[in-house]
């Protein structure tokens, strides 16, 4: 399934080329993603979880910057991973150009979600909408990752032990809802840290319950 | 069976009573078929459509693939082992084999458990009633003619060959 | 010597005899067989349309309690033998299907490993816990994708994807076409379906050391053909192999008659670990991995004069073969059924059957006659719009008449015989339909109701269906020692109700009550030979061979009777269960006295003189050729252009199957395969999406017709005895599905006439309506040229 | 298709499962009627590793209450209880109508009306009915309880404002008064199928005039959807055909579905608007009689 997703960004093109060249940058914006091993040559592996309500899938991987053409600003990310259940694939590649665009630069983020197995087989079209919003949330992440002018993710030490990827955190302090449209992140459900203490903000007037 | 901790679950089926260790996940199906050894419940979709698998929970006709056997505890189960008295079928089951309601059987005790919760909660009055009395219930064999008849014939009291 | 006979039993309105058990849940299907401390079976399934295992570890999965053994592919490799088409043609080019690939799958679903565990619950669990490293490669998941050049290919390193093309042709098509006063095409499309039986596809296996026997049980429709392909795989005798289909399956409807790796595995597995192990597969395996049918492409040409008749038909047919040929049963099937019954002087019909990345293609009941059925009468359709003649009419016009059979239509059918009907009367079906449909009515409330914006359509479909096929069918008749006569057929039921009809068969040919009938079916063990339930064809080839078999064992009963009772064998006849002479029921032998003499005799004492031991008698019956019964079909419809609903106001179906066994159970067949029709011509959609991914794989995206969407039918019977066995009867399982998706396809877009939609699909949805309302709208102008054009 | 391992939990008390729940948080899942989670299970889509049972927590969970400003439908009310409701019937025949689409009476038996919310499938009927019943989602956790409306309850396809630790405790409506008409209309390939397109609609009718109203769709977007263009449309206006018609063409167009194997978007798209049409004129008839 290609989904396509374009957004511009207050940034010079060739900056915000330099920081969609790199797999690490991009990859850890992917929702649910987090990057658990540097291994070298700009390849990184990973997990993504996709969790849909009671449906859940986990998928280990490694992303990987194929292709890259400073000249067009173009870079492709080819992100593979395999079920944690032995139940399918998921498969990204994610063609990114840059081209200037007023004082800034637009981005046409192209990517080709294929997802196999069980969460494939389904006739209504949820796992259309979850790509979709997936692949969304993934260009917003970018985006807003390259408006705050924000270096390349500091890439986690060769063979460390899994931990949640920087950018699957807002940075503390900024209100979750001025992303853009972040009510996604609510979807696929990140593990989002502090989330209990917002919601307990939110509660109107507790009552005890009986 | 090598599984986790059980749990107890004690209740009747057909008025018998049962008193069983069981593994949380096995489901009210599984339980009835491997458990009790009552094998007259069918499983043909396990996912709630087919309607092969069901039975009747405290009154209520269930799909016995969508319940946990746990959740039976203290309940009255009844499944098509129970319809018939000492070999005597009870009408609706006469009703089906003089209507041909069935060929392959395997879907049946589905059909007269649903047709028998149903008949007990409401009266059919026309065919449009008997097809939706029977609707959850899937056939592949008899395109329903048998089963539409069979209802019609047991809601209107009607018992002859 | 055949001595006045009590009631017919043949034509008897029966309730059936299994009915008793399955009512009370004391059927005895496979998963509900006792085989004590059996280890369940889990397979795990490739997720790919396409790939190549680069990788296979399975100790996490064996690390697991419960778990006794998890073998791959590469583990089983003295199975791993090609499992036949089981029609061939010396043209096929065929890519081996293995019981389960060790190294590329070809298609979702398809088995790699297999878990063996205390429960199915722990196999399933092992199943997630197996670490699989796939190499994707490119998928091919439609017809047109197979045969486009350059495409990816199903089979890595294979030249093509086709399997085999084929013609069947009489007369000359092309000039035929070419010099029509009138010429009309289309394009159609026939969706994949399936079997879906209720009761999914099942194997149990035991070996005993000690014989070094293996049983089988195993829910198929064929258990001898299954015994021979296990013997020549595992190169064992066919007497240690034991294939029983239990007495309870819980239909067939085809994919069951085919031959799976799944059989193959699990009894090898028994074997290798001396236990008994059952895999009952579920429904989520089933959509994967039984096989489906239906799925072919039609560009069909017609050539008629003025008057609508026919002068040519030319059909270029793409079928999907799958991943693998099954067998070429049903593409010959539609190449054979095109025609008809109508009376066509030139066919030019071309098959491409190809591989694709799905789960094979095999008979499902209809097996490759629907498509062409619906071909066919679209055309006649499209024919008598294109002349402005009443499609009843134009129908009429074509029909073989019922003076005319043998017919022979000049093309081969798939049993290897030039096609021949038998007998018929088609004009008879298609005119009872008409007038129970209130076809002329209909047509003027039609025209009345379309001025409300209301639209009504009638639909008729009429087909001939080829049935009864050889090559044989066999039964035994045995007087055992209890004194009752048991009929062993090698065919096994699905439902069908053999312990019925076989009973009644077996009544009427041996002039006794049926209570001392008893039949059994499908297991090896008791009959040696045997093809199997398919293609409609017990009845003409078993039941002739019960009948058979039957006379001669009353021939011998009575002969024996008359040496006891000392008299002329003319003398003496049945009453109840005993044979009297002169109708004296003082003067008489039971059957269990004529056991007690012929079977069990006194050990070491003569016989006496004139008795013959051994009261059991064999036939087996081989038809010439394949029988043809037929239909017709009307249907009265309103569509809702708004929503694209259809809803049947009435139905009607004519069915000829010649003589009737059983009208009561002949009728479930009929409506229970009208019912299946249905689900193709509106409902069921096997899709896969372009990477070949299955779409529809469970009954929540697959949609199988209850109660409420199956409207009754008045259904009518003719009788046209086939000449080509004695009972002269036909096949009836497959007929009610054969035509529903022409007739309601006909009524639809008869409806929509007005509004210029066409259907060129089947099923025909509600969406597919609206949006072929919607494009009939945006291009009425080049439908408008199409015409002026043809 | 058998369930993989779970620790099960059937508590007693309604704190019993909100201590459960706060201490399990993610890992656990709450079972009502279990009728769409358990083909999850089943399918192994869904893997959880503490399922809470909650239907022992009590009767008082299983009872609608019919009070004088407001209608409570508790955790444990089956969908074929209030189905056979007549009270339920004569106050908000645009909920009964939708039960009697959901599914067969054998899942209905079984299947909680707060399950099928918490469930949250968009092309189920319930999430669209009451969310044209404005209703009023009371959520309750060890932390306390909070009321969710319905606009903020369904996020996404099976995604909702709950959180872990969260059960839905009870829907409410407001107690309709003599004016309030209401309809559903769906329409599936299969009786008893999820709806290509659902619709429920409510109105308030005074003189003939719509004064009020709420349309939502089904089984057209991620969420139940309000369909507010059509609603503004008919707001202020005499029913009959011609608003029927308006209002079929604006609704149409607000909704953008996803297409799939069943349906493509524009068909969807068109069913709503007829839909709606057609709930309308249902209510017309109502309001009339």
């Amino acid at each position: 399934m290609l989904i396509e997703n374009s957004f511009e960004v207050a940034a010079d093109p060739d900056e915000v080329y330099r920081f969609l060249q790199d797999a690490h940058n991009v990859a850890a914006c992917f929702p649910g993603a987090e990057l658990t091993e540097d291994l070298g040559d700009d390849a990184y592996q990973g997990k993504v979880k996709i969790k849909v309500g009671p449906v859940t899938a986990a998928y280990q991987g490694v992303a990987k910057v194929v292709e890259r053409d400073a000249v067009a600003r173009t870079a492709v990310l080819l992100a593979d991973g395999k079920d944690s259940r032995g139940s399918g694939t998921a498969k990204a590649r994610a063609t990114m150009r840059v081209t200037p665009s007023g004082e800034g630069a637009n981005v046409v983020l192209a990517t080709d979600l294929t997802i196999s197995g069980k969460l494939a087989q389904f006739g209504r079209g949820i796992m259309a909408d979850v790509s979709g919003r997936m692949v969304g949330e993934l260009a917003s992440r970018v985006r807003q990752r390259i408006e705050q002018g924000e270096p390349a993710a500091p890439a986690p030490a060769a063979a460390s032990v899994a931990q949640p990827a920087p950018t699957a955190v807002p940075p503390s302090g900024e209100p979750r809802d001025e992303a853009p449209p972040m009510k996604a992140a609510e979807l696929i459900r990140i593990v989002l840290a502090g989330m209990l203490e917002r919601w307990a903000a939110r509660l109107r007037a507790p009552r005890p319950v009986r | 069976m090598l599984e986790q901790a059980t749990r107890r679950v004690r209740g009747t089926v057909n008025g018998d009573p049962f008193d069983e260790a069981v593994d949380p996940r096995l489901t009210l199906a599984d339980f009835l078929r491997e458990k009790l050894r009552l094998t007259g419940t069918h499983l043909g979709c396990e996912h709630g459509v087919c309607g092969a698998c069901t039975v009747i929970v405290d009154g209520a006709a269930t799909r016995a693939c969508l319940m946990l056997a746990v959740q039976v505890d203290g309940a009255a189960v009844e499944t098509v082992e129970g319809l018939a008295t000492d070999g005597e079928l009870a009408p609706l089951q006469q009703a089906f084999k003089r209507n041909h309601a069935l060929q392959c059987g395997f879907c049946t005790p589905g059909f007269l458990m649903s047709v028998t919760a149903a008949l007990r909660e409401d009266t059919v009055r026309d065919e449009a009633q008997a097809r939706e009395v029977l609707s959850g219930n899937i056939c592949r064999c008899t395109g329903y003619t048998g089963l539409v008849q069979s209802v019609l014939d047991v809601a209107n009291g009607r018992s002859d060959a | 010597m055949d001595g006045p006979m009590p009631e017919a039993m043949i034509g008897a309105r029966l309730p059936r005899r299994e009915d008793q058990r399955l009512l009370t849940g004391q059927g005895r299907y496979l998963d509900d067989l006792d085989l004590p401390d059996a280890l369940a079976a889990a397979f795990l399934r490739s997720p790919h349309a396409h790939a190549r295992i680069t990788a296979f570890d399975a100790s996490e999965a064996l690390a697991l309690p419960g778990v006794v053994a998890v073998f791959s592919g590469a583990d089983l490799m003295e199975i791993q033998k090609p499992l036949a088409p089981k029609v061939q043609h010396p043209q096929l080019r065929d890519y081996p299907r293995l019981p389960m690939p060790p190294e590329e799958l070809h298609y979702v679903g398809e088995a790699l490993a297999v878990v063996i565990a205390e429960s199915r619950y722990i196999a399933e669990d092992a199943l997630e816990l197996i670490d699989v490293d796939y190499e994707v490669l490119p998928a091919v998941g439609s017809t047109a994708a197979a045969l486009r050049p350059g495409g990816p290919l199903v089979h890595t390193g294979d030249e093509s994807n086709v399997a085999v093309l084929l013609t069947q042709s009489a007369g000359n098509a092309a000039e035929a076409l070419s010099t029509a006063p009138h010429t009309l095409s289309e394009e159609f499309f026939v969706m994949r379906g399936g079997g879906h039986s209720m009761e999914p596809r099942a194997v149990a296996a035991r070996f005993e050391p000690a014989t070094g026997q293996l049983t089988i049980w195993d829910t198929t429709q064929s258990p001898h053909y299954a015994r021979q392909q296990l013997s020549m795989i595992y190169e064992m005798a066919e007497d240690d192999l034991r294939v029983i289909a239990p007495p309870d399956v819980g239909g067939g409807f085809g994919p069951k008659a085919q031959f799976y790796g799944e059989e193959v595995v699990i009894p090898w597995v028994a074997k290798r670990l001396r236990r008994a192990v059952k895999w009952v597969e579920d429904r989520q395996e089933n959509f994967v991995s039984a096989m489906m049918e239906r799925s072919q492409t039609h560009q069909v040409e017609v050539g008629f004069d003025a008057d609508g008749r026919l002068l040519a038909v030319k059909d270029v047919i793409e079928h999907d073969q799958g991943a693998y040929c099954a067998g070429l049963q049903v593409p010959s099937i539609t190449t054979s059924t095109v025609p008809g019954p109508y009376k066509v002087p030139n066919i030019d019909i071309e098959l491409r059957a190809c591989y694709t990345n799905m789960v094979p293609t095999s008979s499902v009941r209809g097996a490759g006659r629907p498509q062409a059925v619906f071909v066919m009468e679209r055309m006649m359709d499209r024919i008598a719009a294109h002349l402005g003649l009443d499609p009843a009419e134009v129908r009429r016009r074509n029909l073989i008449q019922a003076d005319e059979f043998p017919y022979q239509v000049g093309i081969m059918f798939r049993d290897g015989s030039p096609l021949t009907y038998d007998s018929g009367n088609f004009p008879a079906l298609l005119e009872g339909a008409v007038e129970r449909i209130g076809y002329d009515e209909a047509r003027r409330e039609q025209v009345r109701l379309r001025e409300q914006g209301r639209y009504l359509g009638i639909g008729l479909a009429v087909y001939v269906e080829g049935c009864g096929l050889g090559p044989y069918e066999g039964a035994k008749i045995r007087l055992t020692n209890r004194g009752r006569l048991l009929v062993t057929l090698a065919a096994a039921g699905q439902g069908q109700g053999y312990e019925t009809i076989y009973a009644q068969i077996a009544a009427d040919g041996l002039g006794l009550d049926m209570a001392y009938i008893d039949v059994t079916t499908g297991d090896t063990a008791r009959i040696p030979f045997g093809q199997g339930t398919f293609a409609s064809r017990i009845t003409a080839t078993c039941g002739p061979a019960v009948f058979e078999a039957a006379k001669q064992m009353r021939a011998r009963l009575l002969d024996t009777a008359a040496v006891l009772l000392g008299c002329d064998v003319s003398e003496v006849d049945f009453d109840g269960n005993h044979a009297c002479l002169g109708g004296d029921r003082e003067k008489s032998v039971s059957l269990q006295q004529l056991a007690q003499v012929a079977n069990i005799g006194k050990h070491g004492i003569t016989l006496p003189r004139g008795i013959t031991a051994g009261l059991e008698t064999a036939s087996y019956f081989s038809p010439e050729r394949a029988a043809y019964a037929s239909g017709a079909h009307a249907a009265l419809v309103e569509v809702d252009p708004e929503t694209g609903g259809i809803t049947i106001l009435k139905y009607v179906i004519g069915h000829d199957c010649g003589t009737v066994i059983n009208p009561l159970l002949v009728d479930g067949q009929v409506l229970g395969g009208f019912a299946h029709g249905l689900g193709n011509a509106m409902y069921e959609e096997a899709v896969y999406d372009d990477e070949a991914t299955p779409q529809a794989t469970s009954y929540l995206d697959y949609a199988l017709v209850s109660s409420a969407e199956v409207p009754p039918v008045e259904l009518f019977h003719i009788h046209s005895s086939s000449p080509l066995n004695p009972l002269g009867v036909k096949g009836a399982g497959e007929g009610g599905t054969v035509p529903p998706p022409a007739a309601i396809a006909n009524a639809v877009e008869d409806a929509l006439r007005p509004l210029g939609a066409r259907v060129t699909r089947a099923p025909v949805t509600p969406a597919r309506i609206v949006d072929a309302l919607l494009a009939a709208a945006s291009v009425a102008d080049s439908v408008a040229e199409k015409k002026k054009v043809s | 298709m058998k369930p993989a391992r779970f620790t099960y939990h059937a508590p007693r008390e309604l704190d019993e499962a909100l201590d459960l729940l706060r201490d399990l948080g993610d890992d656990a899942k709450v079972l009502a009627g279990g009728q769409s989670l358990m083909p999850m299970l089943n399918f192994r889509l869904a893997h959880v590793e503490h399922l809470v049972d909650i239907n022992r927590i009590g009767q008082q969970w299983g009872t609608p209450a019919f009070g004088e400003d407001t209608i409570t439908i508790p955790a444990l009310v089956r969908q074929r209880q209030l189905e056979r409701s007549a009270e339920a019937a004569r106050l908000l025949p645009v909920l009964t109508e939708a039960l009697h689409q959901v599914a067969h009476p054998q899942i209905r038996n079984r299947g909680t009306i707060c399950g099928s919310l918490a469930h949250a499938d968009p092309a189920a009927e319930l999430p669209s009915v009451l969310t044209a019943l404005d209703a009023k989602f009371t959520v309750a956790s060890a932390r306390g309880v909070r009321t969710v409306s319905a606009a903020d309850f369904f996020l996404f396809h099976l995604t909702t404002a709950l959180e872990p630790d969260e059960l839905l405790l009870e829907v409410s409506v407001d107690r309709p008064g003599t004016n309030q008409f209401s309809a559903f209309r769906e329409f599936a390939t299969r009786r008893g199928d999820f709806a290509l397109a659902g619709v429920a609609a409510v109105c308030e009718v005074d003189d003939g005039v719509v004064t009020a109203c709420r349309i939502a769709a089904a089984g057209v977007a991620p969420t139940p959807q309000r369909l507010t263009d059509a609603e503004l449309l008919v707001i202020g206006q005499p029913l009959g055909p011609d608003l029927g018609a308006a209002a079929e063409a604006t609704a149409r167009a607000q909704v953008d579905p996803t297409g799939d194997i069943h349906a493509s978007a524009e068909y969807r798209a068109r069913l709503t608007g007829v839909l709606v049409k057609r709930a309308l004129a249902d209510i017309t008839e109502k309001a009339h009689a």
